[in-house]
């Protein structure tokens, strides 16, 4: 990498950080202004037990000084305690979360990558033949389908009617059913971006140029189409990674997951501020970095992307 | 026996439009260390020629009929693995778009080795070798530093040389260079012109040269094919062709170059647009765009008619200046 | 050389042929010879083409057919979409008719049977609550298809002329723009659509008062603003990376040579150009959005039950899955051929309509 | 070392007959035969916001607590392996002492050989320290007002608070605990019981975060925290060194954590877990006849209900009506559409958990003063139960009677046999699949006549503030108490409370004289006559909260409960219940009354 | 310069017209390309200006400086006596000057008709009053360009090359231009269709009267069109002079070998012809080479021609030549 490479890095990470900030502060106004507060519940506490609370957490201070204080704190990484869960600390509770959902999230994308490219390669050698056909129906329907339906058939079939797997993630081997049903949208996805771009690739003059030179078929699928085919896949790989590892909450849900989707949609029904941010800063700093990791991997599938 | 013949050749496109008939019926012989021509419009099936040669069609095209002899071996039908011997090894082509014709993911370098490590039993450093070598010998500057380069960093002349590099690195027969200079500047077509003649001279290879431009083929042939709508309409030596045309469109085509002594005067264009391949008429191809097209120009197509040793046509012209003149020729 | 090709004999025709053709021949008789091709436009054309793609056509008709029975069916179907079929006004509610089968029926319909009344059968059965669930999944269809639709628009109008103002002016107004993009991008949306939904309510409720939106419920609307103010975003940096390619283009530097302003460019010369990705990306969009309204509905936004949804029908339905699995799949089966068919008649038009794909 | 041997002899003697009955079972069913495997898999729900017993308010959160501490008392299995209050870190329960002030002094002994899981022992000194903990300010425990029948908890509250008060509990030596309360309290022994009594250790909880790693978990129950993951699963393992450690069955507890019922009843069916806590509604009628004996419902101490909100009117735009007369017309109209719900129909076909058809807003499962259940005898008339008649076969009368009085007010259309001018409704329920379906059962049944209601759903922390503040036509509600007193359904309802959702005495409320009330005959001279709402019920239930007589206080709490059951504004639908899957090899679990589980004492035969 | 043109009146003049692009070459760092560099010269009424280089020398940039559709670096552009400078200036300018694109595949709209496309700038200036107004110009346009009225509602992709070409010239015409920018308007063709746009251009300017700045590389057929020619290299112009006598006489070294490399369609000359085959390539113009741009590839290159960009003189009646060393190249 050079130092071109290098600054243009550093520029992006600079715009992240500044893109960070806004989703910080939007969020954290946001998240004041919305009904409920972190402690109500179907039975209310008494109105010294909230006031006790809101003192202890701060909230009880006028807004803005909340967020400053609270900018003070993230800039030291302070992400301060979780109001719901009493006693954990949101960035520990983070990090239990996003372990299992980078885990799951990391092997899914990589699953429906190699998957994807390959089911896409295959579909586009044999365009209009019958296998294309099968391959492109499957993955239509896969795309079709929303993946709360998808799971909740997997754990149906697979795990109560067949018993092969089981439901929980907690279990061994649990994490296998999560993984296929959060592959399997991004999957039929990349099969039909590489089937497209494949055959926009072999129409290429430089696909012919090789042809002419004497590469046999397979080679030139694998040797010359599919480096420049992945480009568009590429492109969608980027944020499809940082959305998947940064947690499901349907599959977390019906599979019982531990991942940071859950503890972030429970962070938010149940008003838990600080959990709130942090997850938000998290997924917000992962999302910018995952696309500012796929423009570097664009750039070094194809060489000619100057990154400016 | 000479190195290729190719006798009777059609090669179509079947598309949702109908079969167009891209090549109709084309032979030619090339002999060693020639350089064959083939002139004609766009469109006319010059490059489809060349690709049926060597088999890389696009999807919808096939060779219908005809035969193509390489070395006396049958090429049409041959299957792939005969043809991945033949490909880069004893025939080569140079494309004409630089520009599109490199992958732009790989290195040079890369692109360049794989021919060689294909067709010949050397080692990848061997290869690396003989890539610089080849480099080298089409003038490109600094060859070890543009190994590693992509195609991108190459301006249109340099990607260009690679391209000749590249097609010349197993030292093939024939040498298809298919409008190898259209989209370069003058003073780099002439550096490219240059390097194919005294490369061909070196190595004795036989070229056929696809251009519309006859400059290049003045310059560069010592025969030459005009084709018109797929189908060869007068063949025979430059000489012949220049100063001897024998068919309308020929003459046409000739007439209309804006030469020296032409300034202030117009230009003598051909009128009328190409003909459609899909509803090909039953007469000469040509006959609507004739200025001198005759009755049976519109009902039949000429046969192809023997000027002199040097020199075939196929216009009706040719048959009335016969009947007329009797033996006159 | 070419004078040895000893096998291409070149006979001369002399027999058969006569002077007389070589008589010039007229202009007429020339031009009788070019057959141009029939005159039809661009249009004609690809609709020409599209009709030719099989798989298209019978998806558009499928789209065509679920619209018109989303529309139609109710108004003759027997049941309502609401009508629990067990409550009669006074008496305890009849709960023989709660979770039918398929072409099963309640106690007080074979009663009727008996008596030899014929009545139209629950061929979808009944739900948790005694309702044809036929005439639910084609209620949810109707609102499904209209949020789907609706929504796409939408986000259609709102991320293409978002994304073409950035991609066509570029610079200062591409970069803050994107970044506004990105923002969004990373907002937790749950926590914006709550606030959207309360905020919302309360002015909608007060503002659609009286005027025919009020039909249309608040809770639809707040549910297109939602779509409006964050989902746009992916359409929008698509377009713009269209239109970044298309502006290089030289008939969008010809416009400008013959003095034509950034509208008039975007309008004519951008936007058509953008069709094929508009087109596919709208059709994956539809989906997508009948998806987002089941989830909007879980925060308190889409539609009030007991109207129904497909997304909410679907959801609802995975209580029960184990009892119960045709609930899901059937609401499941008409996401899903909407959305094949949306998607391959959306490849299909995109082929038809792309002038330069000719194989 | 000073225990009372008799006491222990009691409890020795229970534990044998217990035994006993375990025993006869096994031996009566072959197939219990097998070794208890000591292992037992279960799912209470998501993971518990705490396991701090101060800080904790789930149902879940406290099952788990129960496993992992000791209080005084203890939710013991009896004879029949039902939940009964036994003695547990004590020797016995003792009677209080009556003071002069009306206070009552319980006087209790630690029994010997407790021990806090790390070795060290407990003291009574952990007990004052824990209950201060949990009941004071710098906590702020949602269950801190646990503590206030203890004298001493006001102050602590008290706005000029100077945050050293202390509880009235004091103990004297290691083994001695003198604790004094406000006045008698019925369920003074229930309150022993439950975890925010339940002991922690100064130097342990000193540690903010010593509740959330099992490293610095230190418990004093019959279980450690073995493991921990977070969201996923609780690890529980038997402590060799605990006190009855000879009682405990089962050695391992594996808690898994899952907040979908789909996805536990998943687990239960293909035999992953033995227990769970929840299951689908709509599964429910194939599990009853799948898993007859394993699906098991039980009382809980609840009500769910829909509420009015007081200040919206009802009465049809043309209604002339003001004052009392408005008020007395509208509860009549209120009470007129809790007749029209058909309360059978939701139990059985809507919610099917087996939930009670509920007629009075005081649980069922609440004893009155005799012993009875409270809710049997509450309601104007003995020939039902209840303010109105909820049998099945009641429901066309009621409806008759429900149309005569609504035909009062509104425009009946005879031949659509419709209303016309009832305003429309607003349905306001947070998103559940439960909520949804009452709703549209309401809905469905009141649109028979003409009455048509919007739903409305919100999210769950949206609605709870919505339905607080008043922004709401009607709503579904639910109250669950926390120990066996009326007290805990009644107080909710005093015009400063933010319980009351109904909004007495609010808003505009505030000033509208319409009700009565008349304790004369009770000995008390409260005899209002169309006054606030502050000036009648609040006053009840302030009498009620300083009455020391039992009888009388019931009483009291009949004419709270009368009183509110007027205003028509509580439309009570069922008693809540509690339902559960437990696997057939699975014997010996038990609930409390509040829903707690327990699992220490049952048997695994897998 | 421009006392140095005849007296004639001169109805484009362009004074020391620069166009530099701004190109980013890292963080915080951009360059200055340098596309067209202090170019001067001027097009009298009724002439056509050849203007000829090799690929990337700025032919493009300068016809569309002139056009204002880059905005000029910095230099004047005078029309007809009137200096091009405000958005009104413009906006009057572009109904008189119009321009042929160099490539007439991508420069008509794929999804617009014939008659939409020549019909744009009608559109945009709203010169018309009625749609049938519209149309009849439309119609007559395309009777200029030789299409007839049929393909009006046809697309682009219909056409093939030289029609296309045609289309461009129509919607070029349809404001009544008098002065076009002609951007290597036949070098995408084939020679038998060039000859017929080649005639066309000769055709128009015979009946309109109009001004042609025509940009080309093939030099015959600059040669064929136009009165004057100027040779450009790297951003700057190397040469001008009139058509005959830059092909009889040319001075500047890079002149000549662009002259003797056009490859001359007869076998017997082209044989005999000795090419001047100049080595190497174009240098790229972020890197222009310092002083004269060609020294590079000059044969004649001495010291002096690293130092300083020679000046641009006359050296004959009309004959401009920048090189410091013509006598030696001749
Ligand atoms: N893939 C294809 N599908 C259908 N028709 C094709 C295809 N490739 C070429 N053709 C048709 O075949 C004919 C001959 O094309 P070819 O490329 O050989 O022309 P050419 O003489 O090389 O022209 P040019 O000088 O423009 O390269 C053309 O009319 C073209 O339309
Ligand atoms: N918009 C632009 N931004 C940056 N550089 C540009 C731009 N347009 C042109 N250039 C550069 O300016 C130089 C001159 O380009 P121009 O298009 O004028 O050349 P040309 O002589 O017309 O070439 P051709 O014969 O290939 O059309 C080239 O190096 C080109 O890369
Ligand atoms: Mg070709
Ligand atoms: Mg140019």
């Amino acid at each position: 990498m050079n130092t071109k490479t290098l600054m243009y890095i550093l520029k992006r990470i600079l715009l992240a950080a500044v893109t960070v900030w806004v989703v910080i502060t939007v969020t954290f106004f946001v998240m004041h202004a919305i009904p409920g507060g972190p402690f109500v519940g179907e039975k209310a506490v008494t109105a010294a037990v909230q006031a006790a609370m809101e003192a202890k957490y701060g909230l009880d201070k006028p807004l803005g000084e909340q967020y400053l204080t609270y900018l003070g704190d993230i800039v030291r990484l302070d992400f301060g305690p979780s109001l719901k869960s009493r006693g954990r600390e949101v960035s520990d509770m983070i990090f239990d979360g996003m372990r299992t959902s980078f885990k799951l999230g990391i092997i899914a994308a990589f699953i429906a990558l190699i998957f994807g490219v390959v089911f896409g390669a295959i579909a586009a050698l044999r365009r209009n033949k019958i296998i294309d056909r099968i391959i492109m129906i499957i993955t239509t329907a896969f795309v079709s389908m929303p993946s709360f339906i998808m799971g909740s058939l997997l754990l149906v079939v697979f795990s109560i009617k067949l018993g092969w797997l089981p439901a929980n993630g907690a279990q061994k081997n649990g994490l296998i059913l999560p993984i296929i049903t959060l592959s399997l949208y991004p999957m039929a996805y990349i099969t039909r971006l590489t089937r497209s771009s494949m055959l926009e690739v072999l129409g290429q003059d430089y696909i012919r140029t090789a042809k002419a030179k004497g590469v046999s078929g397979v080679k030139i699928i694998f040797g010359h189409a599919l480096k420049n085919s992945l480009i568009p896949v590429i492109t969608y790989f980027g944020p499809m990674l940082a959305y998947i590892v940064t947690g499901s909450l349907v599959v977390e849900q019906i599979f019982a997951v531990p991942g940071i989707g859950r503890a972030f949609v429970n962070s938010i029904t149940g008003r838990d501020y600080p959990l709130v941010m942090g997850t938000t800063i998290v997924l917000a700093t992962l999302i910018v970095i995952m696309n500012l990791i796929g423009d570097i991997m664009y750039k070094i599938v194809d060489p000619r992307i100057t990154l400016e | 026996m000479s190195l290729l013949e190719v006798k009777d050749l059609h090669t179509s496109f079947f598309t949702d439009a109908g079969e167009v008939k891209a090549v109709n019926g084309v032979s030619f012989y090339l002999d060693r260390g020639k350089v064959l021509g083939i002139v004609g419009e766009s469109g006319s099936g010059k490059s489809v020629t060349a690709y049926s040669i060597m088999q890389i069609l696009a999807g919808a095209g096939k060779i219908v009929s005809g035969s193509i002899k390489l070395d006396g071996q049958e090429l049409v039908g041959a299957g792939e693995k005969v043809m991945k011997t033949v490909r880069g090894n004893k025939v080569s082509i140079i494309f004409q778009d630089p520009m599109t014709s490199l992958n732009p993911t790989y290195t040079i370098g890369h692109q360049l080795m794989e021919a060689i490590l294909l067709h010949t039993n050397r080692n990848r450093e061997q290869a690396k070798e003989r890539a610089i070598e080849m480099l080298k010998l089409v003038n490109v500057n600094e060859p070890e530093k543009r190994m590693n380069q992509y195609p991108y960093e190459f301006s249109g002349g340099m990607r260009q040389r690679v391209m000749i590099a590249m097609a010349l690195a197993c030292e093939p027969d024939i040498l298809i260079a298919d409008e190898p200079t259209t989209a370069l500047d003058v003073t780099i077509q002439a550096q490219i012109l240059d390097l194919m003649k005294s490369l061909q001279k070196e190595l004795g290879m036989a070229i056929i040269m696809i251009t519309h431009d006859l400059g290049v083929v003045a310059q560069m042939c010592d025969e030459v094919i005009v084709m018109y709508a797929g189908s060869i309409c007068e063949q025979g030596t430059a000489d012949e062709i220049f100063y001897n045309p024998c068919h309308e469109y020929t003459k046409g085509l000739l007439r209309s170059i804006p030469t020296e002594g032409k300034e202030g005067k117009k230009l003598e264009p051909i009128t009328g647009t190409p003909i459609d391949l899909l509803n090909m008429p039953k007469g000469c191809p040509f006959a609507p765009r004739c200025e001198a097209a005759m009755k049976v120009c519109l009902r039949e197509r000429a046969e192809r008619m023997q000027i002199n040793d040097d020199h075939a046509a196929c216009c009706w012209m040719n048959v009335k200046k016969q009947m007329e003149g009797g033996e006159s020729k | 050389m070419i004078g040895d090709i000893s096998d291409m004999d070149n006979k001369i025709l002399s027999a058969q042929v006569n002077m007389d053709d070589f008589i010039p021949a007229t202009e007429e008789e020339k031009e009788y010879m070019v057959q141009m091709r029939p005159s039809s436009t661009f249009f004609k054309d690809s609709v020409k083409r599209l009709l030719k793609n099989k798989v298209a056509t019978v998806c558009f008709f499928i789209i065509v057919l679920i619209t018109l029975a989303a529309i139609f069916v109710p108004m003759f179907w027997p049941y309502a979409y609401d009508q629990a079929l067990g409550v009669i006004p006074g008496k305890p509610v009849d709960n023989t008719f709660n979770d039918l089968a398929p072409f099963e029926y309640g106690k007080a319909e074979l009663k009727r049977i008996e008596k030899g009344e014929s009545v139209v059968p629950h061929i979808f059965g009944t739900d948790a609550q005694g309702r044809d669930y036929f005439i639910r999944v084609v209620y949810g269809t109707r609102i499904s298809l209209a949020v789907g639709f609706f929504a796409s628009i939408i986000v259609l109008i709102i991320g293409m002329t978002i994304g073409a103002i950035a991609g066509y002016a570029g610079g200062k107004v591409d970069l803050i723009i994107m970044r506004i993009v990105d923002v969004i991008y990373s907002l937790p949306d749950m926590l914006m659509v709550i606030l959207l939904s309360s905020v919302l309510k309360v002015v909608l409720e007060g503002t659609l008062e009286g005027t025919v939106l009020s039909k249309i419920g608040s809770n639809i609307i707040s549910l297109f603003i939602v779509f409006g103010v964050l989902y746009w975003v992916s359409m929008a940096r698509l377009i713009r990376g269209q239109i970044l390619s298309l502006r290089e283009q030289e008939y969008v530097l010809a416009s400008q040579a013959a003095g034509a302003k950034g509208k008039w460019i975007i309008l004519k010369h951008l936007i058509p150009n953008c069709f094929s990705v508009i087109v596919i990306s709208t059709a994956l969009q539809i989906p997508s959005a009948i998806f987002t309204e089941s989830y909007l509905s879980f925060l308190g936004l889409g539609v009030n039950a007991p109207m129904p949804s497909l997304g909410s029908l679907a959801s609802d339905a995975l209580n029960g899955i184990n009892s119960y699995p045709y609930r899901l799949v059937f609401p499941a089966l008409v996401i899903s051929l909407i959305v094949l068919s949306l998607n391959l008649f959306g490849d299909g038009l995109r082929d038809a309509f792309d002038p330069k794909l000719d194989t | 070392a000073c225990g009372n041997t008799s006491d222990t002899a009691d409890q020795a003697g229970t534990q044998n007959a217990s035994q006993a009955a375990a025993e006869e079972r096994s031996a009566s069913k072959p197939a219990e035969e097998g070794k208890n495997s000591g292992v037992i898999n279960v799912c209470l729900g998501s993971e518990p916001q705490s396991l701090d017993p101060a800080v904790n308010s789930t149902v879940d959160g406290a099952s788990v607590i129960c496993h992992l501490f000791s209080g005084l008392a203890k939710w013991g299995a009896d004879a029949n392996g039902k939940a009964e209050l036994q003695p547990d870190c004590i020797e016995g329960f003792t009677e209080g002492v009556k003071n002069d002030d009306g206070t009552v002094t319980y006087t209790y002994k630690l029994r010997d050989g407790l021990k806090w899981s790390d070795g060290k022992d407990l003291t009574a000194g952990d007990f004052v320290y824990s209950w201060n903990r949990a009941a004071g300010t710098e906590l702020a425990a949602d269950y801190c007002y646990m503590f206030d029948v203890i004298v001493g908890y006001d102050e602590m509250w008290a706005d000029n608070a100077k945050g050293d008060e202390k509880l009235k509990v004091e103990a004297p030596d290691d083994k001695t605990i003198v604790v004094t309360l406000k006045n008698d309290v019925p369920y003074w022994n229930e309150l022993l019981a439950f975890p925010a009594y339940m002991p922690v250790r100064e130097d342990v909880v000193s540690n903010e975060s010593w509740a959330t790693d099992p490293k610095s978990y230190i418990c004093n129950g019959p279980y450690t925290i073995a493991d921990w993951q977070h969201q996923s699963v609780i690890k529980l393992q038997k402590r060799d060194d605990f006190v009855d450690a000879a009682d405990v069955t089962i050695n391992e507890i594996n808690c898994y954590l899952s907040d979908d019922n789909n996805n536990m009843l998943a687990n239960f069916e293909n035999g992953s877990w033995e227990f769970i806590d929840e299951v689908p509604t709509n599964e429910i009628p194939n599990l009853k006849e799948n898993y007859p004996t394993e699906l098991k419902i039980e009382g809980q101490l609840g009500t769910y209900y829909i509420c009015w909100n007081i200040n919206k009117d009802i009465l049809p735009k043309t209604s002339k009506l003001t004052g009392a007369e408005k008020v007395r017309a509208e509860e009549e109209i209120r009470n007129a559409f809790a007749l029209l719900i058909d309360r059978n129909y939701i139990v059985n076909d809507v919610s099917k958990k087996g939930e009670i058809p509920a007629s009075s807003f005081v649980a069922m499962g609440l004893t009155d003063a005799d012993g009875s259940q409270f809710y049997e005898n509450a309601g104007p008339d003995p020939s039902y139960v209840g303010y109105y008649d909820v049998k099945e076969d009641a429901y066309e009368a009621n409806w008759e009677k429900a149309l005569t009085t609504l035909k009062k007010y509104y425009t009946f259309d005879e031949s659509t046999q419709k209303f016309t001018d009832v305003p429309k409704l607003m349905y306001l329920y947070n998103t559940n699949d439960n909520h949804k379906a009452i709703a549209e059962a309401v809905q469905s049944t009141l649109s028979g006549i003409g009455i048509s209601m919007d739903l409305q759903n919100q999210e769950f922390a949206t609605f709870v503030e919505t339905r607080k503040k008043g922004d709401y036509f009607v709503a579904r509600n639910g109250w669950l108490g926390d120990y066996n007193d009326p007290i805990s359904f009644l107080d909710m309802w005093i015009t400063g409370s933010g319980n009351n959702d109904v909004q007495y005495g609010k808003g505009a409320h505030a000033d509208v004289k319409a009700y009565s009330i008349d304790l004369t005959d009770l000995g008390y001279d409260t005899k209002v006559e169309n006054g606030t709402w502050a000036e009648t019920y609040d006053v009840v239930i302030k009498d009620i909260k300083e009455c020391t007589d039992t009888k009388t206080r019931y009483e009291l709490m009949h004419r709270a409960e009368d009183l509110l059951m007027s205003t028509g504004c509580i439309c009570p639908i069922y008693f809540y219940t509690d339902i559960y899957m437990v696997d057939d090899s699975v014997s010996g679990v038990y609930t409390s009354p509040l829903g707690f589980k327990f699992f220490m004492h049952a048997k695994v035969n897998k | 310069m421009s006392e140095n043109i005849n007296n004639e009146k001169n109805l484009i003049e362009i004074k020391h017209l620069k166009e530099y692009f701004n190109v980013n070459v890292g963080f915080f760092k951009s360059k200055y390309l340098k596309a067209v560099d202090d170019v001067s010269f001027s097009i009298k009424k009724g002439e056509t200006l050849g203007l000829v280089g090799e690929s990337g020398c700025g032919k493009t940039t300068v016809g569309r400086t002139i056009l204002n559709l880059y905005k000029p670096t910095s230099g004047e552009i005078w029309y007809d006596g009137k200096l091009i400078k405000s958005k009104s200036d413009i906006k009057e300018f572009r109904k008189k000057a119009t321009m042929v694109f160099q490539d007439p595949y991508s420069s008509l709209n794929p999804r617009m008709t014939v008659s939409d496309i020549i019909g744009e700038p009608l559109d945009i200036h709203k010169l018309y009053k009625t749609k049938e107004e519209r149309r009849e110009r439309i119609l007559e346009l395309m009777s200029y360009v030789g299409l007839n009225s049929e393909h009006a509602s046809r697309y682009a992709h219909e056409f093939s090359g030289g029609q296309r070409q045609r289309i461009g010239i129509a919607r070029s015409l349809a404001v009544n231009p008098e002065f076009i920018v002609c951007d290597e308007p036949v070098s995408a063709l084939d020679v038998s269709i060039q000859a017929q746009v080649i005639n066309m251009f000769d055709e128009l300017q015979d009946k309109l009267g109009l001004t042609y700045l025509f940009i080309a590389h093939d030099l015959l057929v600059v040669r064929h069109i136009s009165d004057r020619i100027a040779v450009m290299y790297l951003g700057k112009m190397v040469e001008l002079a009139d058509a005959d006598e830059i092909y009889l006489h040319p001075l500047h070294p890079y002149s000549k070998s662009l002259l003797s490399a056009v490859p001359i369609p007869d076998p017997k000359i082209a044989r005999a012809n000795q090419r001047i085959v100049l080595s190497g390539d174009i240098p790229s113009p972020l890197n222009a080479p310092s002083g004269c741009p060609f020294r590079t590839r000059c044969p004649y290159a001495k010291a002096d021609c690293a130092e300083s960009m020679p000046e641009f003189k006359e050296v004959s009646k009309g004959h401009f030549v920048a090189c410091h060393h013509v006598e030696d190249a001749n």
